[in-house]
């Protein structure tokens, strides 16, 4: 079928494509998420494909089988989901799928050795939406990812896709604002600007050409939610970005992508232009006589493109060096037209807020952050990956019910929020709400929503140089205090955790975070000191610990720790001895080893390969 | 520098403290000379100025060419005044009456004001050692009140108070030299300079403002009515000037003797000397004495410059 | 050398816009696994765009590299969950094994060892790619095995 | 041009709309140290960081760059509270840190007080010995004199003004505005019997029919007649003869 030329035709192209699917139909889903592509679901996919084949069963009269984005839970891939039972099967190897076929496929039973079973209670829980991780979760943004073919625009529309968009086509554009506006939807990107009002501001400007554009240059570490809503569902994203466009008055979209996510590329293009075959974008969108279309810009690999002046410079075709932004980017952005950039989380938000309205998304959340947050949950936790919540759970709830606490029972110290512009935040700060404003308070961010929690094997002086370090590597070099500056924190920071720090080196290091904030020129610069100063506001005993006694009390700063080997705990297998690059490792088979500190390069190695827990860091 | 003239030019800040619409004759070096030192002294500068053509041209009343304060003082006591205003802004800063900052204290005068009438007043300010500039704007002759010949009016150069005749070869002495007689206070700064090499006078301008202490500009500015020249050479015979050495570029910091410019070739001075009204009774072999004596006082100024 | 009608295949395939600049440099990239100096100039000249901003370009990307790279490139993800679980480890055994230090190449141009900062996998930290395929939960011991067996297939 | 009123350092001064504070503050004779900025290039400015002063409007202070923010009704601007001098300190030292035999960053630093560094001194590589990566040069070249010889390349503390490969540019025409413009006279600019050297590049000169002077670079003159179609010929004599 070619394009959909009014609204009434896309309700009649839905019951179209409705009733050709049969709702007891067995379907199993398997996650095509970056995460479980690289644990190997292709490879059970295409085993799902060989094992109807021979077993002579038909896709779609026998069962559906699709696959979809990321659930979030890539640590347990790959995953596979199967419908109508509401089953989520972990960790499924391609010899598992002739068995899933025949007991749950054909007979409805559970395979109980691919079902989540809970670290502590030992329970098994076969559903879906019971297992811990999914339970606490209520998903927005993430609505679809995990349930649709993020290839497949049918399925999209299928789902209630584009409804948002035919809804806000009976709206005028000033409705469609203060709708955004009443449902109190800030920027998930980290800012938190009040997405209403930075589309009021743009809307505002004398123009006869204005931009919409969506931010995908998911540049913090540890955080993946754009990166999974463009794989797993692109269309959420398109969607919001023409209600977007109808609003403020914009004919040109573009979205600008990370290049380390292909994936994400892939899927956006091919979207894209489903959606123009299907007159969602081009010159007529739905019969409406509203001209719209959207470019893909692929970043470059510079994290610094993640800031919004920065970014533009970039789709521009330049180097992607930041402006002061004196006059905001609602007025001259991108080719100094007025431009609403939105990250893409926003975006996917926008389609549910029209068809719901502002009230239902406004009743979510806290006074202030309304609405709820995809969050990805990694480090030192037992369920990692990304889920989505209210805003103003608590740390300590994210961590604990739906992270299932610190990973090997070891102590809970901290969590890090908002990437290189935020901080760490003490696990007796946990009770925190999450929301935009307290963690700013706490002297963090919420960044793009990264939540990486540390448990008592982290050195928060080296988690404060890993990210110095990467804002060395990743500043762009134009202003002097970020140019100039991070390079002699590092420096400090290097020193104090190779053991040749003074009593000078922290008041050094506020010193240097002070200059920073209040003089860098961009986003990247003026945050890039929340790391340092809250380690050293928080874990000031840490810093004292490497400077005055010389010892990394987490164990890890290399120049302050040695290696030994527990003569109890040692078979004497010899494993260790064999991968020591050094081989400063001797020992007797059978007999306790030793390592020889003065040629230990302290590589960890010996502690990697040991399946006794018998190297020891102090 | 001064061959960057095309690009390096659209560099140069566009503010404007001397302005224009005063009366100067066409084709006025000097009154280009006043406009580029101001624009590299800028805004914060007082200027006194004695009595002559810059004077008179810039300050008809009710109006004036202006944009700093500026005070018109008698012949012979610009930089008496400039040091007064010196000592009194420095007291009144020191008072808390005035915020402290960066001023500039200049006086100028013609060649008349600075190397016959005023003379003894810049000795006295050079040598008291106030921080300020002095600049002299060297026209060669008293050209206010109708080419009257001074102390800085060059050997052979015919005005009416030494005309050239049967019986005359116009000015029978030679020209003061005022730079040398500043560096003998043994000030930090004294240099000359042309606005015809624009570039090297805004630096040197810049130079002398930075430098604590007195500093003294000498400024060969073209008349083109007291030279007798058409108006529109007025640059070309600055210049000519300089090619021929008759009027090197030099300074000299701390004693240290520098040309900042030299010229390469060495034109003859005749090619100088041909053309000016105010020359044009010379004979072949007074043109000559002029080369040799402008040959020799260069050689001086570049074994000056070599020892450093 | 490569023929100048290689680059303008590539050129074509968007549209003559400055806009286009970074993709066009990406697919050199892929397709050269660098961005020769030849396709700059050549780029330079089709769209009339100054060489000196599409070398500064070139220079400011890390997904660009202006010299020849290995025919196998490992990417060490230097993501902050990868850094917490052990990534520094998994750097210096490669390069302690590849016997070159990061961003270089070794000497047969076979490997080129780079970082990433965060390829978006944070949940299998620590991640290594070996020719942009993902390899989750990866230890410094064992990771050197991961990349011959791929890149002996 | 709409004329509105700001409070500079507590003076009420009319002004242009829209024009910098750091204009507007020289015209009005308040003095703010600047390397980067030259208010005859447009996007100059906004990289050093020296400029920094208090702004206060709508009940919000943060520190700007002054040579690009603008000036609008009802600003109220602050050049020497303690937080921009402490800043401004800041800059300085991590300035004379990175180019420690810069004399003008010596004398501005000494300025504000800062004769000490504490930090790890850049070594003094030859290129960016007295470079403060302040793009000024690279502005200049693309936007007064048009030719995009010199870009900044490179990223963080690495980043500086280049030609393509670090090899003699294709496209400069020694003209020398980047040397002349170039706060910290870090680009070499040499000549010797009528070959002028600048970025690697060796440009002959032409030499005046008349006197036999070198006074512009060949590569120059091209440019010239090619944009503006001059007459060639008027390049055959140097100014003075002409």
């Amino acid at each position: 079928m070619g394009a959909i030329n009014s609204i009434e035709q896309l309700e009649s192209y839905r019951r179209e494509l409705a009733s050709k699917v049969r709702a007891d139909l067995p379907t199993v889903m398997v996650c095509f998420g970056t995460g479980c592509q690289a644990n190997g679901s292709r490879l059970v996919a295409e085993a799902f494909m060989r094992v109807i084949e021979e077993q002579g069963l038909k896709v779609g009269v026998n069962l559906g089988i699709k696959t979809t984005g990321c659930h979030g839970y890539c640590e347990n891939g790959p995953l596979v989901a199967l419908k109508p039972q509401d089953l989520l099967y972990l960790k499924v190897k391609p010899e598992d799928v002739a068995e899933i076929v025949e007991e749950t496929v054909k007979g409805g039973r559970v395979v109980e050795r691919l079902v989540y079973r809970d670290k502590i209670t030992e329970e098994l829980v076969a559903r879906y939406s019971e297992i811990p991780f999914y339970k606490h979760q209520h998903r927005i943004a993430l609505r679809h990812i995990g349930t649709i073919d993020p290839t497949s625009i049918d399925d999209y529309i299928l789902v209630g896709g584009y409804s948002g968009l035919a809804k806000a086509l009976t709206m005028k554009p000033e409705e469609l604002i203060s709708e955004v506006e009443r449902s109190g939807l800030r920027g998930r990107g980290g800012g938190g600007f009040p997405t209403g009002t930075k589309w009021r501001s743009c809307a505002a400007v004398d123009s006869d050409v204005r931009y919409v554009m969506c931010n995908g240059d998911e540049g913090d570490p540890g955080a993946f939610m754009d990166r999974s809503i463009m794989e797993g569902d692109p269309h959420s994203v398109i969607e919001g970005m023409i209600i977007g466009a109808l609003a403020v008055g914009s004919h040109q979209g573009y979205i600008y992508v990370r290049d380390e996510y292909p994936l994400a590329v892939k899927n956006l293009t091919s979207a894209l232009e489903a959606a123009r075959e299907k007159g969602f974008l081009g010159p007529d969108i739905l019969g409406s006589g509203f001209a719209f279309d959207i470019k893909i810009s692929r970043g470059g690999g510079a994290f610094v493109c993640g800031e919004s002046s920065a970014l533009m410079r970039s789709v521009e075709g330049n180097v992607g060096e930041p402006r002061a932004k004196y006059i905001r980017s609602v007025e001259r952005g991108l080719y100094n037209r007025p431009t609403v950039l939105n990250n893409v989380e926003t975006w996917a938000n926008v389609p549910e807020i029209i068809l719901k309205g502002a009230d239902w998304y406004a009743g979510m959340g806290t006074e202030r952050s309304k609405g709820t947050k995809v969050f990805s949950l990694v480090g030192k936790v037992n369920n990692t990956g990304l889920v989505e919540v209210p805003m103003g759970i608590t740390i300590r709830e994210l961590v604990e019910n739906i992270g299932g606490g610190v990973l090997g029972g070891k102590r809970f110290k901290a969590v890090q929020t908002g990437g290189p512009s935020g901080g760490c935040i003490p696990e007796r700060l946990a009770d925190l709400p999450i929301d935009f404003d307290s963690l700013t308070e706490a002297g963090s961010m919420m960044g793009s929503g990264g939540i990486i929690v540390m448990d008592e094997d982290t050195c928060m002086v080296d988690v404060a140089r890993y990210f110095t370090a990467f804002l060395v590597e990743e500043s762009c070099g134009k202003c002097t205090p970020c140019r100039d500056g991070l390079p002699r924190m590092l420096d400090l920071l290097n020193d104090i955790t190779e053991g040749r720090g003074g009593d000078e080196h922290v008041a050094m290091l506020e010193e240097l975070c002070d200059l920073l904030t209040w003089g860098a020129l961009c986003g990247l610069g003026t945050s890039a000191a929340n790391p340092v100063l809250s380690t050293i506001k928080y874990f000031r005993e840490e810093y004292d610990a490497h400077i005055k006694e010389r010892r990394c009390p987490a164990g890890v700063c290399k120049a302050l720790i040695t290696y030994s080997i527990d003569a109890e705990a040692c078979t004497g297998c010899r494993l260790c001895a064999k991968k020591c690059p050094q081989e400063c490792i001797s020992g007797e088979r059978k007999k306790p080893h030793v390592i020889d500190t003065t040629r230990c390069i302290k590589c960890g190695v010996c502690k990697d390969v040991c399946a006794y827990d018998a190297v020891r860091v102090s | 520098m001064e061959q960057l003239s095309v690009f390096a030019a659209r560099l140069i800040e566009k503010a404007e403290y001397f302005a224009q619409g005063h009366r100067a004759c066409q084709g006025c070096a000097e009154a280009l000379a006043v406009r580029l030192v101001m624009k590299g002294l800028g805004r914060d500068t007082i200027v006194a100025m004695a009595t002559g053509c810059m004077e008179i041209i810039s300050s008809p009343l009710p109006t004036t060419a202006w944009e700093v304060p500026w005070i018109h003082v008698a012949f012979e006591n610009a930089s008496a005044v400039i040091t007064g205003c010196e000592s009194g802004v420095k007291a009144m800063m020191r008072k808390g009456k005035l915020p402290p900052k960066k001023i500039n204290f200049v006086a100028m005068g013609g060649d008349g004001a600075t190397a016959d009438i005023g003379m003894g007043q810049l000795s006295g300010a050079l040598e008291r050692g106030h921080d300020f500039i002095y600049v002299c704007l060297d026209n060669e002759a008293y050209m206010n009140t109708g080419i009257q010949r001074s102390s800085a009016t060059p050997w052979g150069a015919s005005t009416t108070t030494s005309p050239a005749g049967k019986l005359s070869k116009g000015q029978h002495t030679q020209k003061k030299d005022m730079p040398k007689i500043a560096i003998a206070h043994n000030i930090p700064y004294v240099a000359t300079a042309c606005p015809s090499f624009p570039f090297d006078l805004l630096e040197k301008v810049e130079k002398a403002a930075a430098i604590e202490g007195p500093a003294y500009l000498h400024v060969l500015s073209v008349c083109p009515t007291g030279w007798r020249i058409p108006s529109e050479e007025a640059i070309r015979y600055g210049r000519l000037a300089v090619n021929t050495c008759v009027f090197p570029l030099y300074e000299c910091e701390y004693g240290k003797y520098r040309l900042t410019y030299k010229p390469d070739p060495i034109l003859p001075v005749k090619e100088y000397i041909e053309g000016q009204g105010r020359f044009r009774h010379l004979a072949p072999e007074d043109i000559q004495a002029i080369q040799e004596r402008t040959t020799a006082e260069y050689q001086k100024l570049l074994k000056l410059s070599e020892e450093g | 050398m490569v023929e100048v009608s290689v680059f303008d295949r590539i050129i074509e395939r968007y549209e003559r816009s400055e806009e286009s600049l970074l993709a066009i440099l990406q697919d050199f990239q892929r397709e050269f696994h660098y961005v020769p100096e030849e396709g700059i100039r050549r780029l330079s000249e089709v769209l009339r765009v100054p060489e000196s901003k599409i070398y500064a370009m070139g220079t400011f990307y890390k997904a660009l590299s202006l010299t020849p790279r290995g025919r196998h490139v490992v990417k060490v993800c230097t993501g902050t969950a990868c850094h917490l679980k052990g990534a520094p480890q998994i750097l210096e055994a490669l390069e302690r094994e590849l016997g070159v230090k990061r961003n270089g190449t070794t000497e047969d141009g076979e490997y080129t060892l780079e970082c990433v900062n965060c390829v978006g996998a944070c949940a299998m930290a620590p991640v290594t790619l070996v020719d942009e395929e993902y390899h989750g939960q990866t230890r410094a011991s064992k990771v050197m095995d991961i990349i011959r067996k791929r890149t002996e297939e | 041009m709409e004329k509105i009123s700001v409070i500079i350092d507590g003076k009420t001064l009319h002004a242009v709309k829209d024009r910098c504070v750091l204009q507007v503050a020289r015209e009005n004779g308040i003095y703010i140290p600047s390397l980067c900025y030259n208010s005859e290039v447009e996007s100059s400015g906004g990289s050093c960081r020296v400029c920094l002063v208090e702004a206060h409007q709508g009940g919000r202070m943060r520190l700007v760059t002054s040579c690009n923010y603008p000036v609008r009704a009802g600003l109220e601007v602050k050049t020497d509270t303690p937080l921009v001098r402490r800043i401004r300190r800041g800059v300085l030292e991590l300035l004379l840190a990175r180019v420690p035999d810069s004399e003008v960053i010596r004398e501005m630093a000494a300025r504000e007080g800062v004769t000490e560094v504490r930090f790890r001194r850049d070594e003094g590589e030859n290129e960016r010995y007295k470079c403060i990566a302040c793009a000024l040069c690279t502005h200049v070249c693309a936007e007064v004199v048009g030719v995009h010889a010199i870009a900044m390349t490179e990223r963080g503390a690495d980043k500086k003004p280049a030609t393509p490969y670090h090899k003699p540019s294709e496209v400069c025409i020694g003209c020398g505005a980047c040397a002349y413009a170039c706060p910290t006279g870090a680009i070499t600019m040499k000549e010797t019997d009528g070959v002028r050297r600048i970025w690697g590049k060796d440009f002959p000169m032409v030499r005046c029919s008349v006197c036999g002077a070198p006074h512009i670079p060949e590569a120059q003159v091209d440019w010239i007649v090619k944009r503006t179609g001059k007459d060639r010929a008027f390049f055959d004599k140097c100014p003075d003869h002409r």
